[in-house]
């Protein structure tokens, strides 16, 4: 019966290997374009990370994960974008003159300090997801209307920060002109170096995730997740429940925007597109919602395949994506990680007499 | 005082009263039976006394603090636990897990964020899997059980809680005989220790566990007594076998 | 007028226009989202795809017109014919494997969507085509302080006309009877000798031609391109959502009043600050009547 | 008329019919009794194919129906009055017995004439809101509404539940009218043993999802009906 | 779940030393490090010279981008069959950005960093430049751009070709006014472009006493201007002044009828609706409406005769048309090609040019009557065109009749309306307190 899939100690290993061979990987790669490509590529994993626990794991469909992404982007961009002014010479970005304003709006000043600039990146998105989950979910807003109250709400910031031009610089985006100064150092985004903080970022969120999936809350969400009422006769609050795991969702997706900026050096309403939000999910969905690292490598292989791929068969690209994802959705609820767990539940069968810890 | 008290209990939807200024009293260490034919009101009682369906009129008291307008969690932490008519177990869930989560200590998420392996409810999950034959089906995620099973899960789930009252909705329903009788040894032991009101049809079941037994028809109370006195009762009789010719309830 | 100010002041003849405009809104909203209200209200199946449904439906009355020089009004029942046939086709296909999993269709559409966009942008090509309306809609009229666009006088006179269709057909024809019962419930109307799944393959295929008859238009008034479904698809879901699941009224009350809403606040403020404060209030509204304005309390979960 | 043969019947992965077996003759009236929760609406659902899954077969007139979507077997002529009726209450009197007419041969689009005969009541009020009637017009609604699909063999889950006592008899008489005057064969489920045994031709206990006894209405001895039914 | 604890605490230990001890590896590369690449030459003898072509082939900018695509390569073939670039040939490489701002930046450095060409073609919005720019001037490297621009903008490593936001605008608006009337209403998209378009156009106005009635905002994509129409109707201006792009402008003139208002008595004068908006929308939309462009295909010169001819009849001309996006889009070739003439011939061999040499020596380069379309043009020092704007009227035949052209040459200035800010010039902004300001973005 045994299947290794479900063997802790095997997935622990699984982990350990992911990571390792993660952190490995600029040590082999001389090219600094492929670095930063892939330092992306985390920071997308990110994201994916982010889906699988709130809908995975939660079963809360969230097509508004890119706005804590997109509110925490603009955060770095501000931070980053202050980094490059000069008090005296050019106290305001130049993109705000354009706008007739004269004097830096109190929205920004914050972000003169680059620790608190990041703080704020990251707390507000967080804030702004335990709100908008207490307003959902007390009100036992469930299902498709989540995924429609999301979607609507990330609509209503993409229009706001493309129309408040004179704090965002609307469709134009904000492109800080310098890399990201930390404690002296400038990060340049194509060195080992911001790949390693991405990648630390992801495997502390994501070995954080596991553990706390290992937890009490993480039993009693996927709890929720079954059976909301039957949680709610266990005595468990359920609307507290959801909101906990939609604004620790919502944080993962805002550290990501953070890095994000780092890494691009660059912001803009996009990241708070529609089409956005609902590709973060394809790519859990494609690797495995029910499953961290599945999610993650989900969006390794989605945005992988339009990097390569994209290229050699440009115009098909779109075509292949969505049929991929019909396809996924129809035939593998679960993704690939799906997929494997019954590959190894067949093989654990097999295998059960001979080997008890299963194959790492 | 009683543990559970029910007074003047309605429910009604527009001009239909499903249960009708129903009076219930269970006392501490009871195991009270529930009976009546279908729509006569039973799974609506339950559903009132947890808070899952509005009230209409009435009070609802447990250990003497009225908990008849709070939200149903807080009634569960106050110590009400129940099991549904169909089974509701976490069918992706592993049993153990299912136990797992029925143990609820600490129901603040924040601090089960903290919680990682209690040795207590370990012990509890292991004890209570061991009472409702399940001890080797900890590993099995609950969508595998069979209808039986699934049953004793969610009986299990109910006595991990250790709430002050148990309230079973048709505990046996789907079961073979063999598994209802099993069930029935499973309640006779936690007579004295729990207390409990289940809601069953099967005679069988009804007799091998209860002290005492109130009937309910169309929503009101009809009889109330030992178990040799409401099978004597004519007016249970009647509502049982006769149907409508004579009806005798006020 | 003074220039750059925010707040546009009241006066009262632009202010009835812009009432006017907001009923020409709601009715573009409305004929957008009917078809999805539909199909969201017999099946329960969210349909991402609405809009791409709507750009098929453009491109077929660019094509009939560009092709065959059908005539536009002609155009317009053919949008509704052809794309129809397509959704039945996609129905049978690819949705109704996943009735009862109301997330996955929703995922499923979305990959669908990509799907006809890219599909339409290989055999069409990405530049935007264009379609001809009639001359006689090219004008307006002055009708008291109303200034009134022929053209959005039609598409008001075909969104209600669908409306009404609609209505006729579900509530007075055997068809009709046949996907009431199924909305109601299903087993009743399966033991009754209802094909279930030939309901859904006809409401779904009926809802799509809505969509192509709204794209038919859509195309005259704008552009015809690939994406341009993407671009009606939340607000017609929020009418839907606002409007109450399954029901037709609830949809015509919120898409004129998103459309009031909408078009009120655009004449004080501009377009995007208005879309903005629209999405808020949705949500807002969502939080105190989860299941919208005309259906009973029970499509929580 | 009908046979089923070791008709196993599941709802998601549990058995709750278990090989069950028997053969009901034309003009039959077959009473199924059993307390609550012993599987005889799950054997109504059955038939009607109604539940998730079924093996074994069930013949209507030697035509395999088990792989039958259910409005095919609706159409094969079997009418269905469901527990607590099933009447759609948004609809109509008279929209509720049209959707009947979908299961007929005759392809018939009106509300039959011999349907309105049977129940003057509907005939009057065949605009009122379904959802308005009380539970015994209901009841005679869910009969008319099966009666308008022209059924060879009817099945009725537990017609008098829930219903008033004054009402419960014309039910009742009308059950027997169907059977013995308009020679329709029928199933009947039914908690109320003497109407069961007053209406029935033969009879079928079930208990635990199997059938615990069978034959004509004369065996139906106290002893069984004791031994399986009372408290 | 057993030993779950006891597993994670040891495999984040072993985590923390793979970390540590790459983070050795590692530190190096805080300084942004680049010596390596300079070392190589971007151009090897013998070789071939790589730019990269990055441009939106699919998605919703690949209406107006694939035309750009498909002239940078018309022009590459042309100077190859040529004989190439002093004897080498050009070779693009040529990447699709899906109309998506991230694979902009994504590509961008790929071109840099992994294929090493030594400049790039690229982008048509403000958003995908702003999204390029920062890798560029990072890596000071070099980016063509070859469309009409803001301004406001000074960098070293930027060439634009097409026209600054204060070209476009200064003969148009006092044109509208003579023959139209005074009383104007401003429309654009809502966006950095149209804003600034806006603003050095109230610059003209003003000098020509006309007089501002409103100015509204169109969201992008955005296609409904019954509200925008409404405050129109009501301020009865004289003409609309349009900065709408793309699939909006389309929407902006087939509403403009269907509203009933008259071409002959409101105008549409636009700096945007060319050529190919116009076949998008159907030409009975469009015809009496003005645009001012450097460039029409109309244009009677025997140099864009030819210019239309070759293109059209080429491979690359199935589009049917040219317009003025598109030939900015071939001058940039052609600039790119003088640029590195002129830098290898002052290096004295092709490996010693680097991309910001080429940027170094395009002040002064000339772009002749006999290759450029719209006639001569040249690059001030800030790496802006001296160009001739002309206004032309849309025909119901789709194509534009020149009404007036530009006597003189215009000069670009991107900061003519910031003069506070400074002035820009060949190596930086000149800030009025004396400071010289690289890279302002």
């Amino acid at each position: 019966m045994s299947n290794p899939y479900h063997n802790p100690k095997a997935q622990w290993a699984a982990y350990l290997v992911f990571f390792t061979v993660l952190a490995c990987v600029p040590l082999m790669v001389e090219n600094t374009f492929t670095v930063n490509l892939l330092a992306r590529f985390l920071v997308l994993g990110m994201l994916a990370l982010s889906v699988s626990l709130v809908w995975g794991y939660g079963g809360i469909l969230s097509l508004g994960q890119g706005i804590a992404f997109g509110l925490a982007a603009y955060g770095m961009g501000m931070t980053m974008q202050m980094q490059a002014q000069d008090p005296e010479n050019m106290p305001i970005p130049s993109f705000m003159l354009t706008n007739e304003l004269t004097e830096l709006p109190a929205l920004w000043e914050p972000f003169w300090h680059a620790p608190t600039g990041i703080a704020l990146a990251l707390i507000v998105p967080t804030l702004f997801f335990a709100a908008l989950g207490t307003i959902m979910f007390q009100a036992r807003v469930a299902g498709v209307f989540v995924a429609i109250v999301t979607l609507a709400m990330l609509s209503a910031w993409y229009s706001m920060a493309f129309d408040m031009q004179p704090y965002t610089a609307g469709f134009n985006g904000i492109s800080p002109p310098n890399p990201l100064q930390l404690g002296g150092y400038s990060v340049d985004p194509y060195s080992a170096t911001a790949y390693w903080i991405a990648l630390a970022c992801l495997t502390a969120l994501t070995l954080g995730l596991k553990a706390l999936l290992h937890s009490k809350f993480g039993l009693i969400i996927q709890a929720v997740r079954e059976d909301p009422e039957r949680a709610r006769f266990l005595g468990y609050s359920v609307a507290a429940y959801q909101v906990s795991v939609f604004t620790l969702s919502g944080f993962v997706a805002a550290v990501a925007g953070v890095l994000w900026v780092m890494i691009v050096q660059y912001v803009s309403p996009t990241a708070l597109e529609v089409s956005f939000s609902v590709t973060m999910v394809i790519w859990a969905a494609v690797g495995g919602r029910m499953s961290l690292i599945g999610a993650i490598i989900g969006a390794f292989l989605v945005n992988g395949m339009q990097s390569f791929l994209g290229d050699e068969l440009l115009y098909g690209f779109l075509l292949v994506l969505g049929g991929l994802f019909i396809v996924i959705v129809r035939f593998l609820p679960n993704g690939l990680a799906g997929l494997l767990e019954s590959v190894l539940g067949r093989f654990g069968k097999r295998a059960a007499s001979s080997d008890a810890g299963g194959p790492v | 005082m009683a543990l559970l008290e029910l007074k003047g209990v309605t429910k009604a939807y527009d001009q239909l009263k499903v249960v009708d200024n129903f009076d219930l009293k269970v006392h501490r260490g009871e195991l009270r039976c529930l009976l009546g034919p279908n729509g006569a009101g039973k799974t609506t009682t339950i559903d009132l006394i947890t808070g899952r369906q509005k009230i209409t009129g009435g009070v609802i008291s447990l250990e003497g603090s009225v908990i008849t307008h709070w939200p149903e969690h807080m009634r569960v932490r106050a110590g009400l636990s129940r099991k549904f008519q169909v089974p509701a177990v976490f069918k992706g869930l592993t049993v153990r897990q299912n136990l797992e989560a029925a143990f609820t200590r600490h129901t603040n998420p924040v601090r089960n964020m903290f919680v990682f392996r209690d040795r207590e409810a370990r012990e509890r999950v292991e004890e209570v899997a061991l009472r409702v034959n399940l001890a080797s089906r900890l590993g099995v995620r609950a969508d595998f059980l069979s209808h039986g099973e699934t049953q004793w899960l969610e009986i299990g789930m109910v006595l991990t809680q250790n709430p002050r009252i148990l309230l079973m909705d048709e505990p046996t329903a789907g079961m073979t005989v063999q598994e209802t009788h099993r069930t029935g040894e499973i309640f006779n032991t936690l007579k004295g220790t729990h207390t409990l009101l289940v809601v069953e049809h099967d005679m069988g079941f009804v007799r091998q566990i209860a002290d005492r037994v109130t009937v309910m028809h169309m929503g009101r109370f009809l009889a109330e007594g030992t178990i040799e006195e409401i099978e004597r009762n004519e007016d249970v009789k009647r509502v049982y076998l006769g149907g409508g010719k004579h009806h005798a309830h006020a | 007028m003074s220039v750059n100010h925010f707040w546009t002041a009241f006066a009262f003849e632009p202010f009835m226009n812009a009432l006017l405009i907001g009923l020409s809104m709601a009715s573009i909203w409305l004929i957008a989202a009917l078809g999805l209200a539909i199909v969201y209200g017999t099946m329960g199946v969210i349909n991402m795809a609405h809009g791409e449904f709507v750009m098929l439906g453009a491109y077929t009355t660019y094509l009939l017109q560009s092709a065959f020089g059908l005539p536009f009004l002609l155009c317009v029942p053919c949008a509704f014919l052809i794309v129809a046939a397509i959704g039945a086709i996609i129905e049978k296909l690819l949705i109704r494997h996943l009735y009862k999993r109301p997330l996955d269709t929703l995922l499923a559409t979305w990959g669908l969507s990509l799907v006809l966009v890219q599909g339409v942008r290989l055999m069409v090509g990405p530049e935007p085509k264009n379609v001809a309306s009639p001359a006689f809609l090219n004008a307006s009229m002055q009708f008291w302080v109303f200034e009134l666009s022929w053209f959005r006088v039609f598409i008001f006179g075909v969104t209600i006309a669908a409306f009404v269709v609609t209505w006729w057909l579900l509530q007075k024809t055997r068809v009709g009877l046949m996907v009431r019962a199924v909305t109601q419930n299903k087993e009743i109307a399966a033991a009754h000798g209802i094909d279930a799944g030939r309901v859904y393959t006809l409401t779904f295929a009926y809802g799509a031609g809505l969509a192509g008859l709204a794209g038919a238009m859509f195309g005259a008034i704008k552009n015809v391109f690939p994406d341009m479904g993407a671009g009606y698809i939340v607000e017609a879901f929020l009418v839907v959502v606002v409007g109450g699941v399954g029901s037709l009224a609830g949809s015509l009350v919120s898409a004129l009043g998103l459309g009031e809403i909408y078009s009120v606040f655009a004449y004080f403020t501009n377009g995007t600050f208005a879309k903005f404060w629209l999405f808020l209030l949705v949500v807002i509204f969502l939080r105190f009547r989860p299941q919208g304005l005309f259906s009973e309390a029970l499509a929580r979960r | 008329m009908l046979t089923l043969e070791h008709v196993t019947s599941y709802y998601g992965n549990t058995p709750i019919l278990q090989d069950v077996s028997f053969t009901l003759n034309e003009g039959d009236l077959l009473s199924v009794v059993g307390r609550n929760g012993v599987g005889k609406t799950t054997l109504a659902r059955t038939i009607m194919g109604l539940t998730t899954r079924t093996t074994g077969a069930i013949r209507v007139r030697d035509v395999d129906v088990s792989t039958l979507p259910t409005h095919q077997r609706a159409a094969s002529g079997i009418g269905y009055i469901p527990q607590g009726r099933g009447i759609l209450p948004k609809f109509s009197v008279r929209e509720n017995i049209l959707l009947g007419t979908f299961a007929r041969k005759d392809r018939a689009e009106q509300v039959p004439p011999n349907v309105l005969e049977l129940f003057p009541y509907l005939a009057d009020n065949l605009d009122k809101r379904a959802g308005t009637l009380s539970g015994g017009q209901a009841q005679q609604l869910a009969i008319a509404r099966a009666l308008a699909t022209d059924p060879k063999l009817l099945i009725l889950d537990e017609p008098t539940e829930g219903i008033q006592p004054n009402i419960v008899e014309q039910i009742q008489e009308l059950v027997i009218r169907l059977n013995r005057e308009l020679g329709l064969t029928v199933i009947l489920v039914e908690q109320n043993v003497e109407f069961a045994k007053e209406a029935g031709t033969r009879f079928l206990i079930m208990d635990k999802g199997a059938i615990a006894a069978e034959g004509d209405i004369d065996a139906l001895t106290d002893a069984l009906i004791d031994r399986h039914l009372t408290i | 779940m057993k030993g779950s604890r006891r597993s994670f605490l040891k495999s984040s230990a072993a985590l923390g030393t793979v970390a540590g001890a790459s983070a050795i590896g590692g530190f190096p590369q805080l300084l942004i490090k680049d010596a390596n690449a300079q070392s190589q030459p971007w151009v090897k003898k013998g070789g071939t010279i790589k730019v990269g072509v990055l441009f939106s082939l699919t998605g919703s900018l690949a209406v107006v981008e694939t035309d750009s695509n498909q002239v940078v390569q018309f022009a590459i073939d042309k100077i190859n069959k040529a004989g190439g670039i002093m004897g080498m040939k050009v070779e693009p490489v040529i990447i699709d950005a899906k109309s998506d701002i991230k694979v902009y930046s994504e590509k961008i450095s790929q071109l840099i960093l992994k294929d090493r060409v030594i400049a790039t073609f690229g982008g048509y919005t403000s958003a995908s430049r702003r999204a390029m720019a920062p890798i560029v001037m990072s890596r000071d490297h070099l980016l063509y751009y070859p469309t009409c621009y803001e301004g406001r903008e000074c960098t070293q490593n930027i060439v634009n070709t097409g026209p600054l936001a204060n070209q476009h605008s200064q003969d148009l608006i006092p044109f509208m006014v003579k023959n139209f009337g005074k009383k104007v209403y401003f429309v654009g998209s809502n966006y950095i472009w149209p804003k600034e378009s806006n603003k050095n156009a109230k610059v003209w106005l003003e000098k020509a006493g006309g007089e501002l009635l409103g100015e509204e905002y169109v969201e992008l994509g955005g296609s409904d201007f019954t509200s925008i129409f409404n405050k129109i109707r009501q301020t009865k201006p004289d003409f609309i002044f349009s900065t709408v792009v793309g699939d909006s402008d389309i929407a902006l003139h087939k509403q403009f009828k269907q509203e009933g208002f008259k071409v002959d008595k409101m105008p549409i004068a636009a700096l945007t609706t060319g050529e190919i908006e116009i076949r998008a929308m159907g030409a009975e939309f469009g015809a009496g409406h003005f645009l001012s462009a450097p460039y029409f295909e109309a244009l009677d010169t025997p140099t864009n005769k030819k210019f239309v001819d070759e293109y059209l009849s080429s491979k690359y001309g199935k589009g049917g048309v040219t317009h003025y996006n598109m030939e900015e889009t071939y001058l940039s070739v052609y600039a790119f090609k003088a640029a590195f003439e002129k830098a290898a011939a002052k290096a004295g061999s092709v490996e010693a040019v680097t991309p910001r040499m080429l940027r170094d020596v395009t002040p002064g380069i000339r772009i002749e009557d006999d290759v450029s379309p719209e006639g001569l043009v040249w690059f001030d020092e800030t790496c802006h065109l001296y160009m001739k704007p002309k206004i032309g009227q849309c025909g119901g035949d789709g194509q534009f009749k020149i009404v007036q052209a530009a006597k003189e040459h215009i000069a670009p200035d991107p900061f003519v309306i910031y003069p506070e800010r400074g002035v820009c010039k060949f190596d930086g902004l000149h800030t009025k307190d004396g400071k010289i300001l690289k890279s302002v973005l």
